[in-house]
């Protein structure tokens, strides 16, 4: 007796080394089955059964965590921010997954890097992980650091080649009601 | 001159929920019984620490605010609706979360690749998914689906009749608050907008749209929603969702039919969710330690097999390089009776909440360094007075307090006697 | 401002460029008037004004505060402060100053500073352009005489060296790994003293499989062996053999590190004493249903029986106040505690000066000056921020007046204090 | 050739006329960090010297328009004053100046008030006349204007003085060399003033206006124009090129600069000495 029998642990496991898990072998039983869709997509497992988690999982990544975390941003992206076209690439040579989406329906494609919070980044990393996924030869270099704390906040900071004009400050005409109330609260201190 | 003064609390202008309890342990006022025989579960997936039962996700968010959902800013109170599309289609008051054709059709590639990766061939898995690609006509004649269904028909059949909705109907009626996607007061009103209770997990109205919030002949809806979702294994509303379709969409080949006399209009079409996704509550490793060594209020499992206090304190010691300062002055606050989250917007480790994030701004900006007995620190982390001041600015920008949490380690403490959270009995802490 | 010393009044170099800058004095050196530039280069010296002190001095003036030289015989220490020795101390103020020094690294600074005291302006007052006052601000103060005492408190004693501390640290990840260690060979003794394995695998037999064993024919398994609903018959397992994957299992990086994890962490089902006493799987399963059952109650045994146990148990019914007590259990520390040992240190910062508001500028007397409204410790905008270690040892030089750092950048100075929180305890039921 | 004394480390500029060249055909800012003679009691606008960083000098000497100048430190305080034949000169010189400019001042002041009074005489002389009507007293005959007045005096103490903030004297100074590392000037060959430097030059060699970033948290803001008109564009923060930063350090700073609508810009220095720019900017997701 070797290992533990409990059952699901292994299974999983081996599903996520990509081996053939189906206790329900032929076909027919699963036309049975079908018309009660949800025996798949149990509130359980959703997440550790998600294709994309798999996929990202069997990267040459060597952190989980920094793959989680990938996968993570992933999520909110498609699901929280509703980006389009989010897809992933592993970078070996930077050992971390970015993703890239675009944030409207025909906007530019941009590049997001994930990164738990702890881990540091040197200016020189960045700029190489930059060149290295810079796509749009016309545009700027430009990426967006996802970074992931152990809650699963996430914060995005863009970072971009060069020099980015700030937005003019004091503005009358920006309505962006968020800056103003900041205004407002500056002046009641 | 910068003085440093105590300045009360904020409170937020809109509190939507009544306060709970400060922790998820019984207070001796609790009546229910039974509830509190169990304790929660929660899972260590790639090094982070997830709660996925959705009673114990209610239980861990509103008694002391721990955690945060993975898909949701932070109350763990995600639906898969678009809000967008709720907004635009809430006149028609449907009781079924709505979502573009993009995501729909997202869902069944996830579903797809699902299924491939167990190693069903492309014509199962065709088969399999033809029953999500086609849209169910709910309006309950012609049974041709199965008794789950029957359920969902008749719970909304009083408030929508007929499923498949024109735009043309909606334009009728166009809701004065548009979309809330370019409405930024709405962005940032739903930071703080906090409904009562836990009734929130697969809302499918507008969050911000006043009915939703006061009006109570919806609080029924919810409830009904609710209900399935609560007691888990039970099929959700989400297993059907209304999908706003081009006409001339079409997933596979069929169906195309069921729209030709609707051209260049968006219709409503309700079908089976192939992929559902449902909110987790992931705990910061602070949080999910403190919930298992202070309270006893939580069991983690690691691949299957619950862990004991001193592995989890070695598992997150060595996860988070400095997990064990930023623990010590987690727990520190914790017994003031502060609410500690994480600082990572602000860039320091913590913030601190009076009561908790729905009721009060955070107060201060906690920065935790742990010193020797000499006073002296090792921090990863050093400040110059130039980043001090950066940090400084940001937190007043907020009107928070940045503070400095000193973790004083007895000279005599061995790195041995660290290896247990035992050590926090030797340790002080000054807070400047 | 000012000092009288044989019956000459004298000013501090900084009070004497101060009042130059502001126009209000004239300087002469060899019978002639020095300009600003001459009297910066002059007055000011690393070691008795530096250059960034005296900028802080004057912003400070600027701005209309009173600023005095700290010294540290103007504090009361807090033994003095218990014994109420407040008023008694007044008095006695002009012996502090004969006290002997003690620490010899000050006394070329003390020289220095009398040589400086001798040589400030003998001739002052002449009011130019726009200030239409005479002279007062040289002339009128009282005269005391301001002289630097060692800040050195009278409190020596020994601290214990760090370098014993220094020594006991070790890297974490180097102590983890004895922990784990121990906590294996731990599991492995009780293992060996306290219960043996049912199985006796002597008698178990398990077929080869591999591809270098000719024996394809299974015999039927021991029925015990075996899940109560799986039948087994003998088989023939030629086919089953070719079928195979005889490549060795490639692990990627992250597969190899999660094994790693899990083989630190997830302990081995084996370890568990009872699971080695299962003969059946009948008997398996339902220790495994027992377990399931345990988990679910109050007290699970991986935080309940254990060394280290919760701090509350969850089913107490008590109220949040004794919850809080119950965790409680960092204890907090004082700005103040342990600051006395570490005075003695060359690494240590100093206080540089006092400051008085300038709202009491009329009722203000300098031998009397009383409590400051805060007392500054100038530093560059470049360094690293202090450590606890200073700010205690700052604390404990100041008394009970805050301390502020003023910190000057390129002539541009900002404050930023460390002042002791006491956070409230905000209970709610 | 602009003058840059060294004191304690720091630059200083005491000549109005280099003060106001540097920035104007330079675009050396500075800091002004002496009282400003005429409103000396406050911190908002200051005067003379103008204080350089390390790096505007540095900038300014390589280009060859300054010269690095310090006062030798042996410079004797003892009393020996009267022995120099030069120095004597130099004090006769000194004295006969201030006479002649009280004789000056005694003529002016002479002069001034015999103005005033002759535009207030009749102002006086209504207000004496109501004096006395309010005592009840007789009318006194008007009394003589002030021209009359011999009680005038000029008292020595009362004259206007000249306060110079520049050294009047040459000749005492010693030429500094900023290339090497010294006591009075030790940045040289520091790899955190190697890095600030290179990095302050390539931002002043593309046309921009620098100060000191550190109330930012950074080490330079960078201007599209004068201080005095624009506002900053961007805090620069000078970064070793393969240090690692924490993402804490890179969230606040990065937040600052949301707040007051800067750009951040991340700054390296390579081997051969370009610099690489990174801006960073709050991507507004929340």
């Amino acid at each position: 007796m070797e290992e533990a029998p409990g059952g699901s642990s292994e299974a999983r496991a081996a599903e996520s080394r990509g081996f053939f898990v189906e206790d329900s072998g032929p076909s027919d039983r699963e036309q049975q089955d079908a018309p009660k869709p949800g025996r798949l997509e149990l509130r359980e497992d959703w997440l550790a059964a998600h294709p994309t988690l798999t996929r990202m999982m069997s990267l040459d990544v060597a952190d989980s965590g920094r793959v989680y975390a990938a996968f993570l941003v992933y999520l909110d992206l498609l699901e929280a921010r509703n980006w389009h076209e989010v897809s992933y690439v592993g970078l070996a040579e930077f050992q971390l997954v970015c993703l890239h989406g675009r944030e409207r329906e025909g906007d530019d494609l941009q590049v997001v890097v994930p990164t738990p919070a702890h881990v540091p980044f040197s200016h020189e990393r960045m700029r190489q992980i930059m060149k290295r996924t810079h796509t749009v030869s016309d545009s700027p270099m430009s990426i967006t650091l996802a970074i992931v704390e152990s809650d699963s906040t996430i914060v995005y900071y863009k970072l971009t080649d060069g020099f980015v004009m700030p937005d003019p400050p004091d503005d009358t005409e920006d309505v962006d009601n968020k800056q103003c109330r900041k205004k407002r609260k500056r002046l009641l201190r | 001159m910068a003085e440093a003064v105590f300045r009360p609390p904020r409170r937020k202008r809109k509190v939507y929920e009544s306060y709970d309890s400060p922790f998820p342990i019984s207070a001796p006022q609790d009546g229910v019984y039974g509830r509190e025989d169990k304790i929660c579960q929660a899972e260590i997936i790639n090094k982070n620490v997830i709660v996925k039962n959705p009673e114990d996700i209610a239980q861990l968010y509103s008694k002391g605010f721990f955690g945060k959902g993975i898909l949701s800013r932070s109350r763990p109170e995600y639906g898969i609706s678009e809000p967008a599309l709720v907004v635009k289609w809430q006149d028609a008051r449907l009781n079924m979360p709505v979502i573009s054709s993009k995501k729909f059709q997202r869902y069944v590639e996830w579903a797809k690749s699902r299924m491939k990766e167990q190693g069903l061939n492309d014509c199962t898995v065709n088969k399999f998914l033809l029953n999500y690609i086609e849209p169910l006509n709910l309006e309950g004649k012609d049974e041709q689906t199965n008794e789950s269904e029957n359920e969902e028909t008749q719970a909304m059949e009083p408030a929508e009749p007929k499923l498949v909705v024109t735009s043309d109907e909606r334009n009728q009626a166009a809701h004065p608050e548009g979309d809330p996607h370019c409405d930024p007061l709405g962005k940032c009103g739903s930071n703080e907008r906090d409904r009562t209770g836990f009734q929130a997990i697969t809302r499918t109205h507008s969050p911000k749209s006043p009915s939703s919030l006061h009006d109570d002949s919806k609080q029924d809806d919810c409830v009904k929603q609710e209900s399935p979702v609560l007691s888990s294994g039970e099929y959700s509303h989400q297993e059907f969702v209304l999908v706003q379709e081009e006409s001339d969409w079409s997933p596979e080949e069929e169906n195309a039919h069921e729209a030709s006399h609707l051209s260049e209009k968006e219709k409503l079409v309700c079908r089976r969710n192939p992929f559902r996704i449902f909110e987790y509550l992931q705990l910061s490793l602070e949080e999910a330690f403190f919930l298992v060594y202070a309270l006893g209020c939580l069991n983690i499992y690691y691949s299957e097999v619950p862990l004991s206090i001193l592995k989890l304190w070695e598992f997150f010691s060595e996860v988070q390089p400095n997990f064990r300062t930023t623990y010590m002055a987690y727990h520190y606050f914790r017994c003031k009776g502060w609410v500690p989250k994480v600082g990572l917007k602000y860039g320091t480790d913590l913030l601190l909440y009076r009561k908790g994030p729905p009721f009060y701004h955070a107060s201060y900006s906690v920065i935790a360094e742990l010193v020797n007995g000499d006073f002296e620190g090792s921090s990863q982390r050093s400040f110059s007075w130039r980043s001090l001041s950066s940090l400084n600015r940001t937190t007043a920008n907020v009107s928070k307090e940045l503070m400095f949490c000193y973790l004083i380690k007895p000279s005599d403490m061995t790195e041995e006697e660290m290896s247990s959270p035992e050590c926090l009995k030797r340790i002080k802490v000054q807070v400047c | 401002m000012g000092y009288t010393e044989h019956g000459k009044q004298c000013l501090l170099p900084e009070e004497a460029l101060y009042l130059l800058e502001c126009g209000s004095i004239q300087l002469f050196y060899k019978d002639l008037p020095l300009s600003v530039q001459e009297a910066y280069e002059t007055l000011l010296s690393q070691v008795s004004m530096s250059l960034l002190k005296y900028q802080v001095f004057s912003h400070l003036k600027r701005l209309g505060y009173i600023v005095l030289r700290f010294h540290s015989s103007a504090i009361t220490t807090p033994y003095e402060r218990q014994l109420n020795l407040g008023s008694h101390y007044q008095n006695a103020k002009q012996h502090h100053h004969k006290r002997k020094r003690s620490s010899s690294p000050r006394k070329p600074k003390i020289s220095e500073e009398t040589q400086e005291c001798k040589q400030p302006p003998q001739k002052a007052g002449r009011h130019h352009e726009g200030s239409s006052h005479p002279v007062s601000d040289g002339g009128s103060v009282s005269g005391e005489k301001v002289k630097e005492s060692d800040p050195e408190a009278a409190v020596v004693e020994t601290i214990p060296s760090s370098s014993d501390a220094v020594q006991r640290y070790r890297s974490p990840s180097v102590c983890i790994r004895d922990h784990r260690e121990r906590s294996t060979m731990a599991s492995w003794e009780s293992q060996g003293n306290t219960c043996q394995s049912r199985w006796d695998f002597t008698t178990i037999i398990f077929p080869n499989m591999g591809a270098d064993c000719p024996q394809t024919l299974l015999s039927q398994p021991d029925k015990r062996f075996l899940p109560k609903n799986v039948t087994a018959w003998v088989v023939d397992a030629t086919r089953w053999r070719k079928k195979l994957n005889r490549k060795c299992e490639k692990l990627s990086h992250k597969e190899r590190e999660q094994l790693e994890w899990e083989r630190r962490y997830k302990s081995s089902i084996n370890e568990d004493k009872e699971v080695r006493q299962c003969s059946t799987w009948q008997e398996y399963k339902a220790l495994l249903e027992k377990k399931r059952q345990q988990r679910k109650k109050k007290y699970p045994a991986n935080l309940w029986q254990q060394a280290v146990t919760p701090r509350v148990k969850p089913d107490q019914g008590l109220t949040t106040a004794d919850i809080l007590q119950q965790i409680n259990v960092l204890q907090p520390s004082h700005i103040l505690d342990g600051a006395s040992q570490i005075q003695d240190d060359s690494r240590g910062m100093k206080i540089d000066f006092d400051v008085y508001p300038a709202d009491t500028a009329s009722s203000f007397k300098k031998n009397k000056p009383g409590k400051p409204f805060v007392r500054i410790c100038v530093r560059s905008f470049d360094e690293q921020i202090p450590t606890l270690r200073a700010v205690k040892q700052l604390a404990y030089q100041s008394g009970d007046v805050p301390v502020v750092f003023a910190l000057v950048d390129s002539g541009d100075i900002a404050f930023y204090s460390f002042k002791e929180f006491k956070l409230p305890v905000d209970v709610y039921p | 050739m602009i003058q840059i004394h060294i004191l304690e480390g720091k630059a200083f500029v005491w000549n109005s006329g280099d003060a106001q060249r540097i920035r104007e055909e330079h675009r050396i800012v500075g800091t002004l960090v002496g009282a400003l003679p005429r409103k000396p009691r406050q911190n908002m606008r200051l005067g003379l010297p103008l204080q350089l960083l390390p790096e505007e000098a540095r900038l300014l000497a390589e280009k060859g328009v300054a010269t690095f100048l310090k006062t030798p430190t042996s410079q004797p305080l003892a009393d020996d004053a009267g022995q120099d034949p030069s120095l004597l000169e130099a004090v006769a010189a000194y004295q006969k100046e201030q006479e002649e400019s009280y004789r000056e001042q005694v003529r002016l002041a002479g002069e001034q008030r015999q103005a005033l009074m002759g535009t207030l005489a009749e102002h006086i002389a209504q207000g004496r006349a109501k004096k006395r009507q309010q005592k009840g007293e007789e009318a006194e005959p008007p009394s003589k204007p002030a021209d009359s007045e011999p009680s005038f005096v000029f008292p020595r103490e009362a004259m206007m003085v000249q306060l110079p903030t520049e050294r009047t004297q040459r000749g005492q100074e010693e030429k500094v060399d900023w290339r090497l590392p010294s006591k009075e000037w030790p940045y040289s060959g520091q790899p955190e003033h190697e890095m600030r430097y290179h990095v302050f030059q390539n931002l002043w060699e593309r046309g921009y206006y620098i100060t000191s970033g550190s109330k930012f948290g950074g080490d330079f803001l960078v201007y599209p124009g004068d201080p005095m008109r624009f506002h900053a564009h961007y805090i620069a923060l000078c970064v070793p090129q393969d240090a690692p930063l924490s993402l804490c350090d890179i969230i606040s700073v990065g937040r600052l600069g949301t707040n007051v609508k800067k750009t951040v810009l991340l700054c390296s220095v390579d081997q051969d000495g370009t610099v690489a720019y990174t801006s960073l900017q709050w991507s507004g997701m929340q």
